[in-house]
């Protein structure tokens, strides 16, 4: 089985000023959406589920950020930062969660079924493991057509454990369809840790069982998770070979917002000291030494963000909520000229 | 008697079957070092230790399966979906394996399996996490399924359910953990499958129905009786076992019948109900069985159409109006 | 217009359809080089290669989940289950992933994709091999279904759901393939969804029906008619979009009906289209509508049983003449 | 991992005669059973889905002869000779198949869906790595009950794709749940080839994704097959380690009695060159050589067993069918003393 390397750790190498940025950009970009996300969760106005990233940013937008246009994207639940940084708006990923028609699922989807066709963004999928056969369609399709885009599915590790994951990965690599697999390896399937659950502790290693090309990835920083990534991508463009990527991360907050930060599962003292890795500074700290950063470059981005993030919130508070008769808009993409298709007291 | 939530009612029927029997275990995810996602399973670790309070992985078909297979040979396995949306992908097990397990043995291997969680929407969960699937699983013989409304039921069915021998595919509601209620304190509580509950009197409208839908159904028959009408809702409890009788006197008094439902119409449990009052006591009806039901349209994430899509009292009135005709 | 079986009919659709429009492919167990389980798609490896008609593992879940993903990017898939009955695997990709695309991405993605396959029982096939779906898989919004039950809407049928735009499951019978039947010729011999067809006329009973038992409720009105009892037979062909239309006009003008169906009755097709003519035909009927379905048992083995099981011309003639109270 | 070795080729060391003839017993009463059934069949006395054991012998019988009373067998649809080979009588198994009240399944299962609770036979599944989660039960009980006994659970080459094998092992694994999970890998899924459709070849090494025991053993060698089964019994009585067992191993008949034995997906060559390896034949000349049978012993072996399935047939012809009233029987254990549980015209 080829196994790739880890990325080189002095990383900077081979990017320019204005790349960094843009990451550096798209890391607080996430951070700060997602802090006020939890704002306007407190206050009641997002409801549902809402899942954050806060601690994981490197693992997303290391990945997507080398795509080109033409490439997919197909994530879980855990999917703002995902959007972003595929270039969907703060505006309408925030319009989402807050349920507004001007959402990027039209207010129909919520924080966890965030969707962008324009930005060949597939969502935002609540059943674990379920995204993972879609992925696989997806770069089913991409070799249909003889294209050479390729397809990055994201996952939890506890949707290892799922059957969709054996099958598709089978499949995957049967007929070497175009897809990067990867684990967003945050140790913990909601109250769940890993080891508790799975047999084998390397994901990456399962990967010996479908003959695939299998990687691990440092989660918590982002030059090095881009690496890995593209390596990945390298070899799926190539010849359509796919690779499972086991991104090593960690969760900052509770599984949702509904849910304790720590407890019985975890310590507040291992959250701490993993907090110590904040992918953002481990960011600014590699820029800073580089002279790449200096304080008043990051103070004026952030304020640019904090900006941003507002007006998205602003924007999503005046949009209206989706007319009535949305509710039955597109539950059907062709209404038959014969027969009923809706049966409800609503319709009588 | 005491007045407990739902949830504490769930939790109590579980420690006390687990008590009873050593065969009886509980499995599923989160379900013991987190106490459940929805805390139903609160200390259950703790008191009975990590061989009859299993944390699975994230593997509803193959925990399913095992349910099955374990009770095969005996054991009384519960399985906690977290939420029956997610049963899905076990659905395989429940009717391939658990539902005709008695049958294709003739006898030889019973399946005394338990399968419970939360059933239909909470709020904003969108279309993937609102699925009331009590439709689902009561067309297949084999299987048995309840779907209790109050603490107390909620108790003496889970009771009746972990006792019986034959799979209970057992529904509850996540809007409904936190609802509180008198509960007897006997540990002899038992709800016997198949015995449906009038849960308000009345000679005008029959309204029957199940689960949440309950409290839906009840505050409609408060508003009706301002009108003047008085409504006697009927709340199933059980749907297979169905307690037909107490459906048809109640049809027989009043003449006229609602279903309220929580999940969708279409080969719905109004239908499975409206169908067979039809059969059994067409010469009694002065009105069509009329059915209120969620949109027939997949649950939206925003709390204005998920608002409009939910079954509300104001659509059961409205039908039992039109069922009277008025 | 040629006779030809309704497996060859089917076979003609597909290559059709395939030969039409590139982005249409076939993917299944066995569909390839073995030329499918029951010889449907014969040939069409060769005429359209592997990278059209792709034989896969068995991974119910994981194909029909591909199929859903390559649809969401504009391919047109087209998945066969080797029977319905393995389909329980893959229900959740059909109706977590399938049947709510294009409501969760608001009209951004949607899922042409055709799943198909036979469905109810063949010959002594047992309980695993002999269920009739048609009811689980209706009761999802976001769905359509049809049942074809001769050659020419075999044909018809699968053309219009290939080109259909939303996700549709097309139900065939294993006891139906070897069925010959007058198929017209023209390549635009498409059956819409949705339109329901009169097999047979009558004015004194209707028998509304579905696939396979389309034929059994055909033998049973040419015995009621030797007995002077015309019956009408209404195949419904699709059970979403539902020809609500031509089921009233027919109840309008017999004020009678019995529905057949080969499933099992609890929340069944006969319950969703019996309590929806008693919600919009009550005034027209003159008996309560009866149901004939399967036994309320899992399929047995023993031949006698399962003929004992299986909805049958004397059980069809039976319910006629109780709701003409004979 | 720990992967075991091969059993010795020169396997016959270790048993005694009598234990070595009533291997050969069983290896003949399958064969001469399954030909038995074969002509019923194709008089339409047996109907539905037949699908014969015939080639494969030595896999469940190997693996089945060395267990305990108290130990149990899950298998799938192919599973005549597993039944036979456990103990259930060849009368109950053929009127079984002849859909008779006196069938080991009441004539309710038929030939897909035998079972014994006397014998500990569990089955008779006809869902493609249905009864792998169902034998992982078996062994999560058997440890529950802190008992010694272990599962055996026989599936396909094919079923190892479906997600129902990855979650069970999983679960096995991690739990040290004493399974035997034994592939039948014949080489064939119906008419696919297992290169066809699996990405990695070599089925053993799957168990690495579990990181589970695992061993190839030769199925066509009925002592050898033991051998190897043997090791994995032991482990998993000792501490409920499980074990993936690949038995490579050939299907001499076609799929089930309607299928073809040859076509486009085997040559009739090939069929006729696995024959030449007979796991009968084989065994009969290794006890030869070793001067432990004689033809005479062969013979009267032989004529015993004849009469033996004859009996059966005859014994399945005489049987009654169920009685009308058997279609409601067992389909519930508890008939509620409220409320209605069967809802049909026939109840009207
Ligand atoms: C099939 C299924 N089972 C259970 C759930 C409930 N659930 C939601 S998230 C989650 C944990 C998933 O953990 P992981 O895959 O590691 O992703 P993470 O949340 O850590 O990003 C669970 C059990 C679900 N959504 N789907
Ligand atoms: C879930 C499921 N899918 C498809 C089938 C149809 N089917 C029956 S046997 C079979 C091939 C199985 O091959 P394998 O597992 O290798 O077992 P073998 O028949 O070779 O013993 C298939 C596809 C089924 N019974 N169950
Ligand atoms: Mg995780
Ligand atoms: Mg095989």
């Amino acid at each position: 089985m080829a196994r790739t390397k880890e990325a080189p750790s002095s990383a900077l190498a081979g990017y320019d000023r204005e790349e960094l940025h843009r990451l550096l950009y798209l890391m607080l970009l996430g951070r700060r959406f997602e802090d006020s996300a939890a704002e306007a969760y407190a206050l009641g106005k997002i409801g549902g589920f809402c899942h954050l990233y806060i601690g994981q940013e490197a693992v997303g937008i290391g990945a997507i950020s080398p795509l080109r246009e033409d490439d997919y994207v197909v994530t879980a639940y855990r999917d703002h930062v995902q959007a972003l940084a595929r270039g969907v708006s703060p505006r309408a990923v925030m319009a989402e969660l807050y349920g507004r028609a001007t959402g990027c699922s039209g207010g129909k989807g919520g924080s966890m079924h965030l969707y962008s066709a324009e930005h060949n963004f597939l969502g935002g999928w609540g059943i674990v493991g379920g995204q993972i056969p879609l992925a696989t369609g997806v770069g089913f399709a991409i070799k249909y057509r003889k294209q050479d885009s390729v397809c990055l599915c994201f996952f939890g590790e506890a949707a290892v454990n799922q059957g969709a994951f054996h099958e598709a990965l089978n499949m995957a690599a049967l007929w070497k369809l175009p897809v990067v697999f990867i684990v967003e390896n945050n140790r913990f399937g909601m109250g769940t840790a890993w080891e508790r659950v799975a047999s084998l502790y390397d994901i990456s290693q399962k990967a010996t069982a479908y003959d695939m090309p299998a990687a691990i990835a440092d989660g918590m920083d982002v030059l090095r998770m881009r690496a890995t990534i593209q390596e990945a991508i390298d070899r799926a463009r190539k010849d359509g070979t796919p690779t499972l990527v086991e991104a090593r991360c960690y969760r900052f907050m509770g599984h949702s917002m509904s849910d304790p930060v720590h407890g019985v599962y975890r310590t507040k003292e291992e959250v701490e000291e993993e907090k110590q890795k904040d992918p953002i500074r481990v960011l600014i700290d590699q820029l800073t030494e580089a002279e790449l950063l200096t304080e008043d470059d990051l103070n004026t981005l952030d304020e640019r963000i904090k900006e941003e993030v507002e007006d998205a919130a602003q924007f999503a508070e005046d949009s209206p909520d989706p007319e009535p008769d949305a509710l039955y808009n597109n539950v059907y993409a062709e209404l038959n000229p014969h027969g009923r298709l809706f049966f409800d007291d609503l319709g009588r | 008697m005491a007045v407990i939530t739902y949830r504490e009612a769930l939790n109590q029927a579980l420690a006390e079957e687990m008590e009873r029997d050593p065969d009886v275990f509980l499995m599923g995810e989160e379900v013991g070092l987190y106490n459940g996602a929805y805390k139903v399973s609160k200390g259950l670790l703790e008191r009975f230790g990590d061989d009859r309070v299993v944390d699975t992985p994230i593997t509803e078909l193959g925990f399913a399966g095992l349910g099955v297979g374990a009770a095969m040979v005996g054991l009384r396995p519960i399985i906690e979906f977290m939420t029956f949306n997610f049963s899905m992908l076990a659905l395989d097990q429940v009717f391939n394996s658990a539902a005709k397990m008695l049958y294709m043995t003739d006898g030889q291997f019973g399946c005394p399996i338990v399968f419970r969680g939360p059933t239909g929407a909470a709020l904003q969960l969108s279309a993937q996490h609102s699925q009331a699937m009590e439709a689902t699983y009561v067309h297949y013989p084999g299987i048995k399924v309840c779907t209790p409304a109050t603490p107390a039921d909620a108790k003496g069915l889970l009771k009746a359910a972990i006792r019986d021998d034959d799979p209970v595919v057992f529904m509850e509601g996540e809007l409904l953990y936190a609802m509180k209620g008198e509960v007897p304190d006997s540990e002899d509580h038992v709800v016997p499958l198949g015995l449906a509950e009038v849960k308000r009197e009345g000679g005008d409208v029959s309204i029957l129905t199940h689960g949440k839908m309950v409290h839906v159904s009840l505050q409609a028959a408060e508003q009706l009786s301002k009108d003047g009408i008085e409504a006697e809702v009927v709340d199933l409890r059980s749907l297979r076992p169905l307690d037909v009788e107490t459906i048809l006197a109640s049809v027989a008094k009043t003449n006229r019948a609602v279903y309220v439902e929580e999940g969708w119409s279409v080969c719905g449990i109004g239908a499975y109900v409206s169908a067979t009052i039809m059969e059994e006591a067409f010469d009694h009806l002065d009105a069509p069985v009329l059915r209120v039901s969620q949109a027939d349209v997949p649950m939206p994430y925003n709390k204005q159409l998920e608002k409009l899509a939910k079954p509300s009292p104001a659509r059961v009135v409205e039908a039992c109006n039109s069922v009277l005709y008025r």
